[in-house]
């Protein structure tokens, strides 16, 4: 596996080069917090961070998104007619993103792109883009990446990963888009062969510093209904105030809303995300919601990533833990508890109220 | 709804009973005025659709 | 890439109020573009969404049969936003449809076999489109006895009531139509509540036979018990299923009732496979 | 603050066992610093659960809507005035009600303290007014009075204004406090300077309507932007839809707000949610004289005519 050297003096350089032919986003810092956001000419990623506020998913999944124009001018020929809303698929880099977050992708992958079904606009500004990770060396104290399926070097959904290595960065190349765009940066020198011990050093060390965990390995045994029926979600949703933050910073979290919105005789078709903590979300037209209290909400998004995700694609929870819906919970509702709780549910010894 | 950068005179409140028909005149009369000389009021009017 | 979002322009080419309540009205749409019906080829039981351009969209079971051609037909109940939008627009407007989509009643299944139909109230739509698919010529002889139990609060408030009455006239089906409640001295069908017409009417259980079953909620929660008590065994009760939907094609991540989608996995699903999930609907 | 804990359990064990109430509700320790959660606890065998420090922010009010049960609640001073505000806005019954009042000195602003520790934090104690924090194995030791969130820091109504029981004696309130030099500071701007500070301040917005799901006030079945008949409102992220959600929420809660700081407490990307409803809060003090929840037997400013009201915006 290659690894080029990056020294950090040549670091601006290479960005401003990449730039000419990729839209590069990367960690911006507001006035408190780090968040992804589009690059100007020039302008270089922040890489003192742990992680984003919100993740970054909205590189590839803006929170507003048009999909389609339309014209309701009867005198036009084509009006009440969708046409497909100009796009711009240009290749695009993300620069910094952490492990977990780039795993994420894969996972929602499997809900966009589907034997049956293919989300155009998602898999094309997905596949437009070239993901470049950056190591954790110092994951925060609500990571649990290792035991739900990522980790602070993971390489899954990355194209290349950056460690940073005092004066200089390494980057591992992991496919053939992460080195297009290693060359078009003009970051071609090769590390030292010690360079990947090294690498693999760091990152068991990173690793070792992961102190929270959530065990998952029952999950899949568990029966649908009778976690669905468990006396604990209650106890769980009480302090939910049914706010969309867990699932809007979430990187894994995939559900949207399709709205028209007019402007006179002319308008748009386009999608938002949307939450499974809001009412709105399940309403019918008559009024009647399957999901209609609060407790059905906060057990849907559970279920959903916890169990109705582990069955359907047997391929682990829709979770990367990066921790972001246990850091900004308002009511610190903490999905480690509440996986554990399920993990380890047993409906006979649980004759009790749930604690 | 000045506190938050409406334009002072785009808002106005008045207390105009069924009977007083000339003071309905004169206040829509100033209203329109008003807010004609302010132009069209860009604040509201969404910008370009997001992408 | 096909998109699976951009509706099919169509064009508005009847409506027909169906209901005394006029609440329900039927909408017969011929597409704008050669070449776009026969892409869009269905299944009995399958849905679609109905775009009302500047509006939205709202799923909608498509109440014509596969074997009709020239048009796509959909029943549609004033409820929200886009439905009572719809229920103003003229012969002439254009909008769109998106689909096929959903799974549909499992015809591979059921050949071969007994069909009973059990619907109440508006949603009659996807039974009437499995009915007309059944009694054309060319399929008729794909199933033996075909039974069905229809029931509205009151005569107007039936759906497709000319075809009812042709139905009830053929001897290749046994119609067993009923209303709650009739004023009508020269009623000449059933008085009752589904349930109680099905325990009636309905045929005894045996492994050839399926029950079809669509009505609201309360119906379907009485006659359940109706269909245990005549011996129909869980894989023999297939039941088609509403619940909020945006993109139909089971991404947008609404519908689920645990982790099936009732836009894709469904949303037809036998009594069996909903036993074992939960029931959001 | 921590001494009130003990004092807590004793009341809810006494109120659970003499059947005066079907459930405590209260807060537990949080899985992660400066987080505790509301909780209920329904069995006296469980009141070990219940805590208090300086991280009880969220206001319990909002947990009260609706419910039918009888409820022993544990309330600061914003907390008592929003359960005032319920039970002037009919949501909940006084006689339903034990209120376990909290003499309350502030709460930890967690952002604040937050942003001071580049290495994240993994642990903090609280000691009366000293907080020592760790943060990679090395402690600190912080002046609590100085990392208050910024409604404690303004507030003069410490003392819960309406109660059964007390969890510790009533604390001094605070005097001299200028509660709007914000507000006087924005009122100061032009109206595009005004209009240019709104837009600067919700731009991280993301529409997750935590500010609105954390009020007492937001207790609306359907809130107006979830309407789709008319649609007030839109759902994308247009600026001007999210300023005119941010707007009308603001209004929603005029003459209504107590500034317990709930709002702001919750967003998570940090949007100084007040600013919007501060001034609605000074204009119903200057015209009316009115702060909102103060007691049960006052009727709110707007929803009274009084004709001694002033009326000058009327032309």
């Amino acid at each position: 596996m290659k690894v080029i050297k990056i020294d950090k003096n040549d670091w601006a350089g290479g960005i401003g080069k990449i730039q000419s032919s990729y839209r590069l986003y990367g960690p911006v810092k507001g006035d408190a917090f780090h968040d992804f956001k589009a690059l100007e000419k020039g302008e270089l990623p922040d890489l003192n961070f742990f992680n984003t506020r919100v993740s970054p998913k909205s590189v590839v999944y803006p929170q507003s998104e048009v999909m389609f124009e339309y014209s309701l001018d009867e005198k036009d020929a084509e009006h009440h007619i969708l046409k497909d809303a100009a796009k711009d698929y240009s290749p695009k880099a993300v620069l910094g993103i952490r492990p977990c977050d780039a795993a994420s992708f894969l996972l929602v992958k499997r809900n966009f792109d589907t034997p049956e079904y293919k989300d155009p606009y998602w898999i094309r500004s997905y596949e437009a883009t070239t993901f470049v990770g950056y190591a954790c060396n110092n994951p925060c104290s609500t990571c649990f990446c290792t035991t739900a399926g990522s980790g602070p070097f993971n390489e899954e959904g990355l194209d290349v990963l950056l460690v940073d290595e005092g004066d200089c960065y390494y980057a591992k190349v992991i496919t053939s888009k992460g080195e297009n765009l290693l060359n078009a940066a003009g970051w071609k020198t090769e590390a030292d062969g010690g360079a990947p011990d090294k690498i693999a050093a760091l990152g068991k060390e990173a690793g070792s510093k992961i102190g929270s965990s959530v065990a998952t390995d029952q999950l899949k045994d568990k029966k649908t209904t009778e976690l669905y029926e468990a006396p604990f979600w209650e106890d769980v949703s009480f302090a939910c105030i049914n706010c969309g933050t867990c699932t809007y910073l979430c990187p894994t979290c995939w559900c949207f809303d399709i709205q028209d919105e007019n402007s006179g005789c002319s308008g748009v078709r386009m999608r938002n995300w949307d939450s499974c903590m809001f009412p709105l979300f399940t309403i019918h037209g008559t009024g009647h919601n399957p999901r209609g209290t609060k407790l059905q909400r906060v057990r849907q998004r559970f279920m959903h990533k916890l169990k109705y995700y582990v069955d359907k694609y047997d391929n682990g929870i829709q979770c990367v833990g990066c921790g972001r819906c246990i850091r900004s919970c308002p009511v610190n509702i903490d999905i480690r508890r509440v996986c554990d709780m399920m993990n380890s549910y047993d409906p006979k010894a649980c004759a009790c109220p749930a604690k | 709804m000045e506190h938050m950068g409406v334009e002072p005179g785009r808002l106005s409140f008045s207390w105009i009973s069924s009977a007083e028909s000339t003071k309905f005149v004169e206040v829509v009369k100033d209203v329109t005025a008003t807010v004609k000389a302010l132009g069209p009021n860009n604040n509201f009017k969404k910008a370009a659709k997001v992408a | 890439m096909l998109n699976p979002y951009m509706p099919y322009p169509v064009c508005i080419d009847e409506i027909i109020t169906e209901t005394e309540d006029r609440n329900l009205k039927t909408f017969k749409f011929v597409f704008l573009n050669p070449g776009d019906e026969d892409k869009f080829s269905y299944r009995a039981g399958q849905f679609a969404e109905l775009s009302v351009t500047g509006k939205g969209e709202i799923p909608i079971g498509i109440a014509s049969s596969p074997t009709e051609k020239g048009f796509v037909k959909f029943t549609v109940n004033k409820v929200g936003l886009v439905s009572s939008y719809l229920h103003s627009m003229k012969v002439g407007d254009i909008m769109g449809i998106r689909g096929p989509l959903g799974n549909s009643y499992p015809w591979d299944t059921l050949e071969g076999k007994n069909v009973v139909i059990i619907g109440g109230g508006f949603a009659f739509t996807t039974l009437r489109s499995s009915i007309i698919f059944m009694l054309d010529p060319a399929n008729r002889k794909k199933f033996k006895n075909i039974n069905v139990i229809y029931g509205a609060r009151t005569p107007g408030m039936l759906l497709y009531r000319d075809e009812l009455a042709a139905w009830e006239k053929r001897d290749d089906i046994n119609m067993h139509i009923t209303v709650d409640a009739v004023n009508d001295p020269d009623w000449k069908y059933n008085v009752g509540f589904v349930p109680a017409i099905t325990e009636k009417k309905a045929p005894n259980a045996d492994a050839d036979t399926y029950a079809i079953i669509c009505g609201p909620p309360v119906m379907i929660k009485f006659t359940q018990p109706v269909l245990d008590k005549l011996g129909y065994g869980h894989d023999h009760i297939i039941m088609s299923l509403e619940n909020r939907m945006k993109c139909g094609i089971g991404m947008c991540g609404r519908c689920n009732i645990g982790k099936e989608f009732v836009c894709k996995d469904g949303p037809v699903f036998t009594l069996a496979q909903l036993n074992a999930t939960p029931r959001e609907y | 603050m921590l001494g009130y804990i003990d004092k807590i359990r004793e009341i809810s064990k006494r109120l659970l066992d003499e059947g005066r109430v079907d459930m405590i509700i209260g807060f537990r320790k949080g899985t992660i610093p400066m987080m505790n959660e509301p909780c209920f606890v329904k069995n006296s065998g469980e009141l070990s659960t219940l805590v208090w420090d300086s991280n009880c922010g969220i206001n319990l009010a909002n947990y009260l809507t609706d419910r039918k049960e009888k409820i022993g609640i544990v309330a600061k001073g914003c907390d008592s005035r929003n359960i005032v505000t319920h039970i002037i806005e009919n949501k909940i019954k006084r006689e339903k009600l034990v209120i376990i009042g909290i003499p309350c000195k502030g709460m930890i602003d967690k952002r604040k303290v937050a942003g001071m520790f580049e290495n994240g934090i993994d642990d903090i104690t609280e000691e009366d007014n000293i907080l020592r924090v760790k943060s990679r194995g090395v402690e600190t030791s912080l002046k609590k009075s100085d990392l208050l969130q910024e409604n404690c820091e303004l507030c003069i109504h410490r003392n819960p204004v309406i109660y059964d029981e007390l969890a510790g004696p009533l604390v001094e309130e605070q005097k001299d406090v200028d509660r709007y030099a914000d507000v006087r500071r924005i009122e100061a701007m032009t109206a595009p300077e005004k209009w240019e500070y709104f837009k600067d301040l919700i731009s991280p917005c993301i529409r997750c309507y935590a500010c609105r799901n954390a009020c007492p006030l937001c207790y609306c079945p359907t809130c107006f932007v979830d309407e789709s008949r008319p649609q007030w409102c839109g759902k994308g992220q247009d600026e001007i839809d999210t300023r005119t959600f941010h707007f009308l929420r603001a209004y929603h809660c005029a003459g209504r707000c107590t500034d317990c700081g709930a709002c702001e407490r919750a967003c998570p990307v940090g949007i100084k949610v007040r600013q919007f409803t501060s001034k609605l809060n000074k204009d119903c003090l200057d015209m009316f004289g009115w702060e909102a929840g103060l007691s049960p037997d006052q009727r709110p400013p707007l929803d009274t005519y009084k004709p001694a009201d002033p009326g000058d915006f009327i032309k």
